[in-house]
């Protein structure tokens, strides 16, 4: 076929588009070639680093102090969990014990920007999928999280709210009464979130049966998160390798066995009513004392190679720094959950339709600068 | 020298320097228009496309001033917000998509890193340094990122510059 | 009743009819100019109607996403959609260098032209209608279903590979609900045993097709609803747009004018759709009438026919932009499946129904 | 399994590894041309089963090139990190472990763009962030750039 005296098909019959930089479905500025027959995609290939900041470049050059801050703009819906992968990675190298308020206050605010996250994440499924009005819905929600991450950190997107030993400030006074606000407002709109999309039968034949992932598939690309569990691996860092004080919680680890589309939109539902349980559990039994370690002005880590992992809204997030005794990283690379659930995309859409590849994409929840670092 | 002093005899018609007042009512009602239908790009590269996503939401509502048609494609938008870093590798198709925009065309860089590079300033190899030196930019919003208060400031701000723009009188000037 | 029908769109009509007639004898001449004239009124009205259309889509749009919609424009916003008309009005008529000129620029007016052409038939009040032709219906289905061979020249001249995947789904999905669309016409045609919508309106003096218990009359209203939905590729069926696959699918590369032409075509097959649909399945302009009951269909009576006939397509409309901002959207072979696998095999059984039903004098 | 244990099956299927145990997980010292085989083994022994690679980077230490995989076995429950070392740094090669783990595809991608590193037998080998006819890689210690404003 020929159009305008351009060949626009391959030999092999196959019709190239290129999805992105710019397209309202990739939420950012991912690119996406696509090879299709018909409506049906043969091949996806990602291509990257249109958001790509150098952010591993810079954390070499900076102070552990600095570093920290630097992540909130990777994923920056979860950006309260990125600080603290950074943060316990320089207590456990300086092995500073942080005070038991602050691992409180941390676990709170990373539980409510979970949920804000995926309250997000589900605006923007509904968005994808051509239904407008959820949106609206999740954001009236978002929008309480966001208040209330203002009123005590002072940010209402990138918090940097951590310091190494321990959070920068204090939490507001009515802190408490306040998250009970927010949650008991979530609590009751909860239903209309089923009621508007989860209930909808053009939306559930949307999601079920599209875009399959096998546990094997999803093990062996580095998958986690909620998009592994959804294909039943058990990958939860907060039960697996517990930080902050998580192995006191009770909550459970939402693991599915579906691997479809559908089954990664019921762990995400889940998982914000778990949020809401751990939360419930600390909010009335917060502990007093100090917020912040003790640790000195200038820190250098000693000499060696440190590694955490944290559970983020989108799976686990690696901290890797390479020590050689100075103030500032040798190395300091991040593992990104969306980096390795990116590659999921390419084997769950093969075979699918493009409309097809819309509800995967919306399903994996990508964050673009979190993939391109 | 007031006008009126130029003036010979009453009633004469003369060139105001804004144009005539037919073609300055025309400019008038289409500065109007033009500033009361503002369809964004949808395009967002990092976190300040969240706060924009907050800014069409319920509570911030940019509909009321009739910012809601949110276009995917470049051909229908005019105006681009540049939400999120810009990078070497994105710079050319930025360009590209501003290029494919009609005229007339606004730019509203929002954000930090769209200002100068914000927190990706130093030591970094692929960030662009302020989206200035790709595209010429209207209205920038300070902030990592802006509140939406802010970004709808910043539209505000543009309806005003806009509404102090020659259509006419311009197309004159340049025949000139 | 007489200064109530003087008021009435007909007694203006033949008011004007007869102060024409003074000045211009020759007949001829005097058609030619009340030709004109409703041309004149035709496209002036069209333009409000999308113009409040498109007002009353943000409107409820708003009031479904708990939020206020425009509001600055003009009082409560009214003037919003003036202002983007002038906008596009005035903004670079772009051609791309690629495309096909001559298609890229003829496909808008396609499009908007038999969206209007369809304008014709109906009656918007009692005794008022443009053209009162005997095969109304056939009229109708036949002009609309232009509309694709305007879509298709519009993805095809464009250039771009999104346009042509709109425009591909177009002619799949337009041509297939134009069958379900025509079939739960027939329903209709079949039980008033006329083609022309004035008869089919002044069948329902004894009550409206919908209100008078036939089964298969409420299955052909749904099926007309849903496949006339898809026919003018609205929300849940807007896979020709589809705005998060195809950042705009057949109209990708249009702007200004020329996409403001796709956006009236819309809102006018949107009007055309809910007018058939009032017309055929709510009684057009009839009132309201329950059976014998004189003295209640009297007062009905004294509402003007027009307000009747307006009340019922705003409603119809009301529900189809409802449809819009709630439903996601259906994949391609979903889209097709619903038709072929359901709709299609329902409407058929349903025109053998109500054949049987007509044959045998069960309806009234 | 831990640690003693791993050293011991490991030590069995490569007898020249060393170990260091100072960090979090236990690292295995290898040469990069002894990777590919012993990476296999490290899949496929039921005892060992890594079947989980978390995380793949690389580390410039100016003389050489340190690649640095970290493995995981979901079955069993435990972690080692593989560390092999690359001595030519002026066109450093390695095998690539697409083939073992999926997930490599992209890291090594990103490897090969940031620091060099080319991947012999890797599907799809290109530079991932950067643009293609971008100088140097960036993630190297000698990179110099003009643009860079250095604080």
């Amino acid at each position: 076929m020929k159009l305008l005296g351009e060949d626009i098909v391959t030999e092999t019959g196959e019709f190239i588009i290129n999805m992105g930089p710019q397209h309202p479905s990739t939420h950012g500025v991912l690119h996406l070639k696509i090879w299709l027959d018909g409506e049906t995609i043969k091949k996806i290939e990602p291509h990257l680093g249109y958001i790509h900041r150098s952010i591993e470049k810079m954390s070499e050059k900076m102070s552990y102090r600095q570093f920290i801050y630097l992540t909130s703009r990777m994923d920056y819906l979860s950006a309260h969990m990125n600080n603290q992968a950074c943060a316990l990675v320089v207590e456990k190298a300086l092995q500073v014990e942080v005070p038991e308020r602050a691992k409180a206050i941390r676990i709170l605010l990373a539980e409510l920007s979970r949920i804000g996250s995926h309250l997000l994440w589900f605006a923007s499924v509904g968005l994808d999928l051509g239904g407008v009005t959820p949106f609206f819905y999740a954001f009236r929600e978002r929008e309480a999280i966001n208040s209330l991450m203002e009123e005590n950190c002072g940010a209402r997107l990138t918090q940097n709210f951590h310091v190494p030993g321990g959070i920068l400030e204090d939490v507001n006074p009515d802190f408490q009464k306040r998250v009970k606000e927010v949650i008991k407002q979530l609590k009751d709109n909860f239903h209309e979130y089923d009621e508007i999309l989860t209930g909808n039968v053009i939306f559930q034949n949307r999601l079920k049966g599209v875009g399959y992932l096998s546990k094997e598939d999803a093990i062996s690309l580095g998958c986690s998160g909620p998009t592994a569990r959804a294909s039943g691996v058990v990958c939860d860092i907060r039960k697996s390798n517990p930080y902050d004080g998580y192995e006191k919680l009770e909550f459970d680890e939402v693991v599915l066995t579906g691997g479809d589309s559908w089954a990664r939109y019921q762990v995400r539902m889940a998982e914000m009513l778990q949020s809401i349980k751990i939360i419930e559990q600390m909010i009335d039994n917060m502990p007093e004392g100090d917020i912040v370690a003790k640790t000195k002005n200038v820190i250098k880590l000693p000499k060696g190679e440190f590694y955490q992992r944290v559970e983020t809204a989108r799976g686990e997030l690696g901290v890797y720094i390479v020590s050689e005794g100075a103030a500032t990283p040798y190395r300091c690379k991040y593992r990104s959950p969306n980096f390795a659930n990116l590659s999921a995309i390419p084997i769950a859409a093969k075979g699918g339709k493009i409309g097809d590849l819309i509800a995967i994409m919306a399903t994996v929840d990508l964050i673009i600068p979190d993939i391109d670092r | 020298m007031g006008l009126k002093d130029k003036l010979e005899f009453p009633g004469q018609v003369h060139e105001t320097p804004d144009g005539s007042f037919i073609v300055s009512q025309l400019d008038n009602l289409i500065n109007w228009a033009r500033a009361n239908s503002m369809w964004p790009l949808a395009f967002g590269t990092s976190c300040c496309a969240i706060e924009m996503m907050h800014t069409v939401n319920a509570k911030y509502d940019w509909s009321r001033f009739g910012f809601e048609v949110m276009r995917a494609t470049p051909r229908q938008s005019d105006l681009i917000i540049v939400s999120g870093t810009i990078t070497m590798k994105m710079a050319p198709v930025l360009k590209r998509l501003y290029d494919q925009m009609p005229e007339p065309r606004y730019v509203i860089a929002m954000g930090a890193c769209t200002i100068s590079g914000g927190p990706f300033f130093y030591n970094t190899y692929s960030v662009v340094k302020g989206i200035d030196h790709i595209l010429p930019v209207d209205v920038f919003v300070p902030g990592c990122p802006p509140r939406p208060e802010a970004l709808l400031h910043s539209m505000m701000a543009l309806q005003e510059k806009i509404k102090n723009e020659p259509y006419f009188r311009k197309a004159k000037e340049e025949a000139k | 009743m007489k200064i109530l029908l003087a008021y009435s769109l007909s007694g203006f009509a033949s008011y004007l009819h007869r102060l024409l007639s003074g000045f211009i004898p020759d007949a001829f001449w005097l058609m030619v100019t009340e030709m004109v004239i409703t041309g004149v009124c035709l496209l002036v009205f069209l333009i409000l109607l999308a113009f409040f259309l498109g007002y009353m889509e943000r409107k409820v749009a708003a009031f479904m996403e708990i939020r206020f919609g425009p509001n600055r424009v003009g009082p409560k916003g009214t003037l919003q959609i003036v202002a983007d008309t002038v906008k596009l009005l005035f903004k670079e008529g772009l051609t791309p260098d690629l495309s096909d000129k001559f298609l890229f620029n003829l496909a808008p007016g396609i499009i908007v032209i038999s969206a209007m052409l369809a304008v014709a038939p109906i009656a918007f009040a009692k005794g008022f209608q443009i053209w009162d032709i005997n095969i109304g219906v056939l009229y109708i289905s036949s002009v609309s279903s232009i509309a694709v061979i305007g879509i298709l020249m519009a993805g095809w001249s464009s250039s771009n590979k999104y346009s042509i995947i709109g425009a591909m789904r177009a002619g799949a999905q337009i041509v297939s609900y134009e069958l379900s669309v025509g079939l739960s016409l027939i329903s209709i045609v079949v039980l008033s045993g006329s083609l022309s919508l004035n008869d089919i309106v002044e069948s329902q003096a004894n009550g409206w097709w919908i209100l008078k218990g036939h089964i298969p009359v409420l299955i052909s209203f749904v099926i007309f609803v849903v496949a006339s939905t898809a026919e003018i590729n609205r929300a849940p069926f807007d896979l020709v747009e589809a705005d998060q696959e195809l950042t705009g699918g057949f109209n990708t590369e249009y702007g200004g004018m020329k996409f403001a032409m796709f956006l009236m075509s819309e809102y006018i097959n949107l009007f055309v759709v809910s007018a058939v649909a009032a017309t055929l399945f709510l009684g057009g302009w009839m009132p309201f009438h329950i059976g014998n009951f004189t003295a209640f269909n009297h007062i009905m009576d004294y509402i003007p026919s027009s307000i009747w006939f307006f009340g019922k397509t705003l409603f119809i409309i009301f529900i189809i932009m409802q449809f819009r901002w709630t439903f996601p959207r259906l994949r391609i072979d979903q889209l097709l499946n619903l038709e072929w696998k359901y709709l299609l095999p329902i409407s058929m059984i349903n025109v053998l129904l109500v054949t049987l039903m007509a044959i045998m004098g069960w309806h009234f | 399994m831990n640690n003693e244990e791993l050293k011991n099956s490991i030590t069995q299927i490569l007898p020249s590894a060393t170990f260091d145990e100072s960090g979090e997980f236990m690292s295995v010292f290898i040469s990069s041309e002894e990777l590919l085989p012993f990476m296999k083994e490290l899949r496929n022994r039921d005892e060992l089963f890594f079947d989980y690679l978390f995380c793949e980077t690389c580390v410039d230490w100016k003389d050489h090139l340190m690649m640095v995989y970290f493995l995981n076995s979901k079955t069993h429950k435990h972690n080692i990190v593989v560390k092999a070392k690359i001595t030519d740094t002026i066109n450093p090669k390695i095998e690539s472990v697409y083939d073992i783990w999926k997930t490599a595809e992209l890291n090594e991608d990103e490897i090969f763009d940031l620091f060099g590193v080319t991947f012999l037998n890797h599907p799809n080998l290109r530079r991932l962030f950067m643009p293609e006819d971008w100088p140097g890689f960036p993630l190297r210690k000698n990179y110099v750039d003009d643009n860079m404003i250095e604080l």
